[in-house]
């Protein structure tokens, strides 16, 4: 019963709550601006206004119209599947590996339509997508199995109690620090959002999509946001470990906030990295945490 | 690392100053170059405007008795040129900017003033203020008096080329 | 012939700079000067037959290190039968405008180029094919470069029987493409623009792209050619151009219209008074603070750091309140006419200018130290978009640009015009020769142009700040000179009968860092692009000007002003008489 | 349809991209485009917001007069922004064409090439002309310019249309 409970309110959360945490950078981006930037329901409205304007396809083709359908089904599949104040809705179902197979299907998919769109910007756009997947995924994989090996289970409910009742462990705290830093491109911002560079490629893969698919992709997007960082809060900061559900589950909302603040502030004070100067900072930040899980192997 | 501090500080010292307007007025400064107007009531027709204004807009045309000057400032550069040159005040540029519109017709302006015709050929060819005007700064006084009109004013250009050489052509015959 | 041979009898300790050099050219080709002429101690203007252009330019650039400026091209044909072209050198380290004349036989409408010599001819050989008709021989990539990819091939726009408003049907026709190599042919062509979010104006860009590397580039721009050039020669007059000189660029627009004022100035060789010349450098040097803070604030937005972009152009807001408060807008100041400028500083202005360049000292150096320390910043500019010392030379770069590659020249210390000659300050030069070097470049600048507005208020002389500029004779030539904030902007005039200029050539410092760019991108990152165009502070439509002066609407009715019918008036007076 | 109806009627005018478009301007429009995103003039608390794709477009803000050369790219463009959209055309050139209308490269105000929605004069216009044409765009203020005329015969009362000073209508509550 919990766990439905649970489950619905993580789909509300993502699906709902979603433009609202991007309407709530904004206030904290327009703050760092020195202005009074946008209410903090422009989101709403921009995906309202969104869905009436034209769909004019730049290309005409099944991948890339079904590529925002794909797209938002998997960021809502695994927004089952993250844990909401200690609660796993879909634990039974699946384990870390199944999370981290969803969570990757969204980019790919982003890239899918990129290629199909067919436009120069988007194929740059595209390899830079994949080349950011490639150093940025085996950060999370290693840092989210470390937790895995230290539990000596790949349940998620096993993964995320384990800390609670151990308190965190030098790999643990390693781990989080690499998952945090493995957030920015994964969220794309700035400095690792080379992919959607609007200065650079417009936007990369977006650049031929408009009206609903446009809303559906930038919808899946804020999701995936709200997804990424719940999953951080409840793996890596699962204090305080609160009795009553609802109060915890609010506990974890507003250190959402938190976090997301954070990495909206890191992407306001940094230029964009070049796509290279991004995949060679990676592969330290892969050794980071490849000796993180070597930690908690030999049980540190 | 530091350097990031400290911009994010410059950042979070600076208020946020984003002014109100358009929700709260917010006039422009005493020379601000704003929106040309024409005060009708003052135009006398000269032209100087005209012959100024870099984009060329003022245009001074006539049909029967009117002389109309006519301009549409959608294209005008804000120099206030014209404004300089008016001899009598009547060009003005005010300091409104809010000029924002659907219809270029809204930036139309067009002052119609009485033509004098020309007492030897009928045709109209100078305002009746301009006339007045230039009566007041340069009639001598002997002619106001006798409430006559110098010829320069009173003839158009044509016969006025056709009056001279008359004159001249007289004055030859009789030495 | 006459005036080249008169400076020889002069003994030769009393000769000029100019002298001397116009001594050496004639002792090394004498037979191909036609002519010479020294109005002013720091012009020279000369006439050389057109079979001699090459060993005279070769000797001009390579032995005397003349900077090429500019060619103008101006058609005569309809007053001696010719088309002249000329060649316009900075000779810096005197401190001399040098102009190479060419006549051209109607008949035989052709140059030799110069290209081979100067690779900055390129463009300037090209531009006067396309708008002048006269053909370069021997040019490397006689492409079109100017005019609409469906102009007509025959229509010469500058020539004197086309008129201005001639409009040919439109047609659809695709722009013309540079030569491949076998490498690019092979690599990825990636098309930027015309229209590209970070350039604020239009241009167009082919990349050849090997990954996510630049191996070459073409550049198809000139979008912003609105025929300014040709608009002087028939329509507008002396004292309307300012105003369309000032929409030459919509940033250094004052130093645009002030360099044309200089130019008519030395034409008519009218004095203006100090005040004005006070005015016009305080003006300049507000434009250039608020001109780099906008290019700091932009170079960052490039680089995705909008942070950046928002602090500088927050701190620079107050200078564009303080010149709308002074002169009555914010970018267009409508300040010049030949001969002084419209509107006066009032005391309270001096105070208001000298408070908020205080303000912006200090936030800006705080900004700018936060900057310059910034490691990230660092890795995106650091030996980014190189530009050697001779590369910057053979394409005469100007401004910044080339200050951060060694090649220290600053037209406000080399050709001393306005208040500059009063003042002291050191141009900021740099050797690191890439983007990081530009951008301390221009930070040095702002701090060098609020220490030099305060020195200039603190001397500010009392007066007039206009004395008209009377009738100026005809075929008279002049050439203003200006740094503006991205370099060297030079105007030249030549006179022509009813109050308006025969010919009028705008050039600014855009055009040689444009041609530039290509040698910067290669070898760079395709996410180096948008920086790299921006390390020049690109002002297309400053390049893509281009200038003439007719009578538009305004002869359906003779107008007169009020000096006009005074004249009249006077006239007849004294016929009655 | 009704859905369609509502989010148009509340969303689309508070919600406005911008596509900044040059089509030959001399750069003192399009920095003060630009300006009005800066924080005293803060363009985004109106929800617009500059965008980088003509396919995301709401608004095509154009500004300088057309010249020949961007002519085919500017209808190009026009095609590719999806509808509905709205055309700004921000500036004297953009208006009329500015003191280049008649040349031989230029076409003349964006009116001759593309159906303009709205104008917005100046040479350049301020930020806050921008921010004022942005209003009229949205329907927060109601336009003041109109025509003026003025006859010497009949006497009587020379009109003077002096629009007279309005209030500003607040109509969307969003806005702070």
């Amino acid at each position: 019963m919990r766990s439905v409970l649970v489950g619905i309110f993580n789909l509300l959360f993502a699906l709902a709550a979603a433009p609202l945490l991007d309407g709530i950078l904004r206030q904290v981006k327009a703050r760092l601006h020195s202005r009074r930037g946008p209410s903090i329901f422009q989101t709403y409205l921009d995906l309202g206004k969104l869905m009436v304007k034209d769909d004019q396809a730049g290309a005409n083709n099944t991948i890339f119209s079904l590529t925002p359908i794909v797209c938002f089904a998997s960021v809502l599949l695994a927004a089952l599947f993250i844990p909401m104040g200690g609660v796993v809705p879909l634990g039974f179902a699946g384990d870390t590996l199944v999370l981290m197979y969803i969570l990757t299907m969204g980019p790919l998919c982003v890239c899918l339509g990129g290629m199909a769109s067919g436009s120069p910007y988007a194929y740059v756009g595209v390899s830079r997508e994949i080349m950011t997947l490639m150093v940025v995924e085996p950060v999370m994989v290693m840092s989210l199995i470390a937790s895995a090996v230290k539990a000596h289970s790949l349940m998620l409910v096993d993964c995320i109690r384990q800390p609670l009742g151990a308190g965190p462990s030098l790999s643990f705290i390693i781990c989080g620090v690499a998952f945090f830093l493995a957030l920015q491109p994964e969220v794309a911002k700035v400095p690792f959002d080379q992919a959607e560079a609007e200065q650079e490629i417009m936007e990369g893969p977006l650049v031929e999509y408009s009206g609903r698919k446009l809303a559906m992709l930038k919808w899946s997007f804020y999701s995936k946001q709200i997804v990424l960082i719940t999953l951080f809060t409840e793996w890596f900061l699962p204090w305080p470990a609160l009795e009553s559900l609802p109060l915890r589950m609010a506990c974890t909302v507003l250190k959402v906030l938190v976090v997301a603040a954070l990495v909206e502030v890191i992407a306001q004070v940094f230029p964009r990295l070049k796509i290279n100067q991004s995949m060679r900072y990676f592969v330290s930040v892969n050794a980071f945490a490849l000796s993180g899980l070597m930690l908690a192997v030999i049980g540190l | 690392m530091i350097s990031k501090i400290k911009e994010a500080l410059i950042c979070l010292r600076a208020p946020r100053v984003t002014f109100r307007y358009p929700l709260e007025p917010m006039p422009a400064p005493a020379r601000f170059r704003g929106r040309p107007t024409i005060d009708g009531a003052k135009c006398i027709g000269c032209g100087a405007c005209a012959a100024v204004c870099p984009p060329r807009l003022i245009d001074i045309h006539g049909e029967g008795t009117t002389r109309t000057v006519e301009l549409n400032f959608s294209r005008c550069t804000y120099c206030a040129r014209c404004q300089e040159v008016c001899p009598v005040g009547a060009m003005q540029c005010t300091t409104d900017f809010e000029t924002a519109t659907n219809d270029r017709a809204n930036y139309s302006v067009k002052v119609e003033l009485a033509a004098v015709a020309c007492q030897s050929c009928g045709t109209p060819f100078i305002t009746q203020r301009m006339q007045q005007k230039l009566m007041a700064e340069f009639q001598p006084a002997w002619m106001q008096q006798r409430n006559e009109l110098p010829e320069w004013l009173s003839l158009c250009q044509s016969c006025r080329v056709e009056k001279t050489g008359m004159t001249m052509g007289r004055n030859i015959k009789n030495g | 012939m006459t005036t080249a041979q008169v400076t020889m009898t002069t003994a030769p300790e009393t000769l000029t700079k100019a002298q001397k050099i116009l001594q050496g050219i004639q002792e090394k080709f004498g037979v191909a000067l036609i002519s010479a002429e020294n109005p002013r101690p720091d012009r020279l203007f000369l006439k050389v037959r057109r079979e001699e252009i090459r060993p005279i330019t070769d000797y001009v650039f390579n032995t005397l290190k003349g900077r090429m400026v500019m060619s103008i091209g101006t058609d005569k044909t309809p007053v001696d039968g010719h088309y002249e072209v000329s060649y316009l050198y900075a000779l810096d380290a005197e401190g001399i405008a040098l102009n190479l004349k060419e006549l051209v036989p109607e008949n035989d409408p052709v140059v030799p180029s110069v290209a081979g010599i100067v690779t900055y001819a390129n463009w300037n050989e090209r531009e006067v094919y396309d708008l002048l008709g006269v053909k370069a021989e021997g040019h490397p990539d006689p492409r079109r470069l100017v005019l609409a990819d469906d102009w007509p091939d025959d229509v010469f726009p500058l020539r004197k029987s086309v008129p201005y408003n001639f409009k040919p049907p439109v047609r659809d026709v695709k722009p013309p493409m540079r030569e491949l190599t076998e490498r690019e042919k092979k690599s990825t062509i990636v098309n930027v623009g015309p229209f590209f979010p970070t350039l604020e104006e239009a241009a167009s860009f082919r990349l050849f792209v090997e990954g996510e590397r630049i191996i070459g580039a073409d550049y198809r721009g000139f979008f912003a050619h609105r025929g300014i050039e040709k608009l002087t020669d028939n329509v507008l007059d002396y004292n309307q151009i300012p105003f369309m000189a000032e929409r030459i660029c919509g940033i250094c627009g004052f130093v645009h219209s002030a360099c044309y004022c200089m130019a008519v100035e030395h034409a008519a060789e009218a004095e203006v008074p100090p005040r004005a010349q006070y005015i016009r450098a305080v003006m300049m040097e507000l434009e250039r603070i608020h001109s780099h803070l906008l290019w700091l604030g932009l170079a960052a937005h490039y680089l995705g750091f909008d942070t950046v972009l928002m602090q500088s152009w927050r701190i620079r807001e107050p200078i564009m309140w303080l010149v709308e408060a002074i002169t009555g807008n914010r970018k267009t100041y409508g300040l010049n006419l030949p001969g002084g400028v419209r509107r006066d500083f009032t005391n309270e202005h001096c105070d208001k200018i000298l408070e908020v360049i205080a303000k912006i000292e200090k936030e800006a150096g705080e900004l700018v130290a936060a900057a310059a320390e910034d490691h990230t910043l660092k890795m995106r500019l650091v030996d980014v978009g190189r530009l050697t010392p001779e590369d910057a030379r053979l394409l005469c770069c100007v401004g910044p640009t080339a200050r951060a590659s060694g090649v220290n020249i600053d037209a406000r210390k080399d050709f001393p015009y306005c208040a500059f000659p009063d003042l002291k300050f050191k141009p900021a030069v740099q050797h690191t020769n890439d983007i990081w070097g530009r951008l301390l470049v221009r930070a040095e600048e702002t701090f060098t142009s609020i220490d030099l507005v305060r020195q200039m208020l603190a001397r500010l002389p009392e007066g007039e700040i206009m004395a008209p500029v009377g009738n100026i004779p005809p075929w008279r030539e002049g050439v203003g000179v200006a740094e503006a904030p991205r370099g060297e902007c030079v105007h030249y005039v030549e006179t022509g009968h009813d109050n308006r200029p025969y010919r009028w050539r705008v050039r600014a410092a855009t055009y040689p860092q444009l041609q530039a760019v290509p040698y910067m991108l290669e070898g760079m990152h395709v996410a180096d692009f948008p920086i790299i165009v921006g390390s020049i502070d690109p002002c297309f439509s400053c390049t893509e000007r281009l200038i003439t002066v007719d009578r538009g609407n305004a002869n359906k009715l003779r107008i007169y002003e009020k000096k006009d019918l005074l004249a009249m008036s006077r006239r007849r007076t004294q016929e009655l008489r | 349809m009704a859905l369609n109806d509502f989010l148009m009627k509340h969303c689309f005018k508070r919600s406005l991209w911008v596509y900044h478009a040059n089509a030959g301007a001399c750069n003192g429009c399009d920095i003060e485009e630009i300006n009005a995103f800066t924080p005293y003039y803060d363009a985004e608390r109106f929800g617009m917001k500059l965008i980088a794709s003509p396919r995301h477009a709401d608004v095509l803000l154009v500004s300088g007069p057309v010249t020949r050369n961007i002519l085919p790219r500017l209808k190009r463009l026009y095609e590719s922004t999806p509808d509905p959209k709205v055309v700004i055309a921000c500036g004297s050139c953009a208006v009329g064409g500015g003191m280049w209308f008649d040349s031989y490269h230029v076409i003349g105000g964006v009116d001759k090439v593309l159906p303009v929605d709205f104008y917005i004069p100046g040479c350049p216009p301020r930020p806050e002309a921008i921010l004022w044409g942005a209003a009229v765009a949205m329907g927060l203020v109601k336009d003041k310019v109109k025509p003026y005329r003025y006859r010497q015969e009949g006497e009587g009362t020379p009109t003077l249309e002096v629009p007279p000073e309005e209030e500003i209508e607040l109509t969307g509550q969003v806005l702070k």
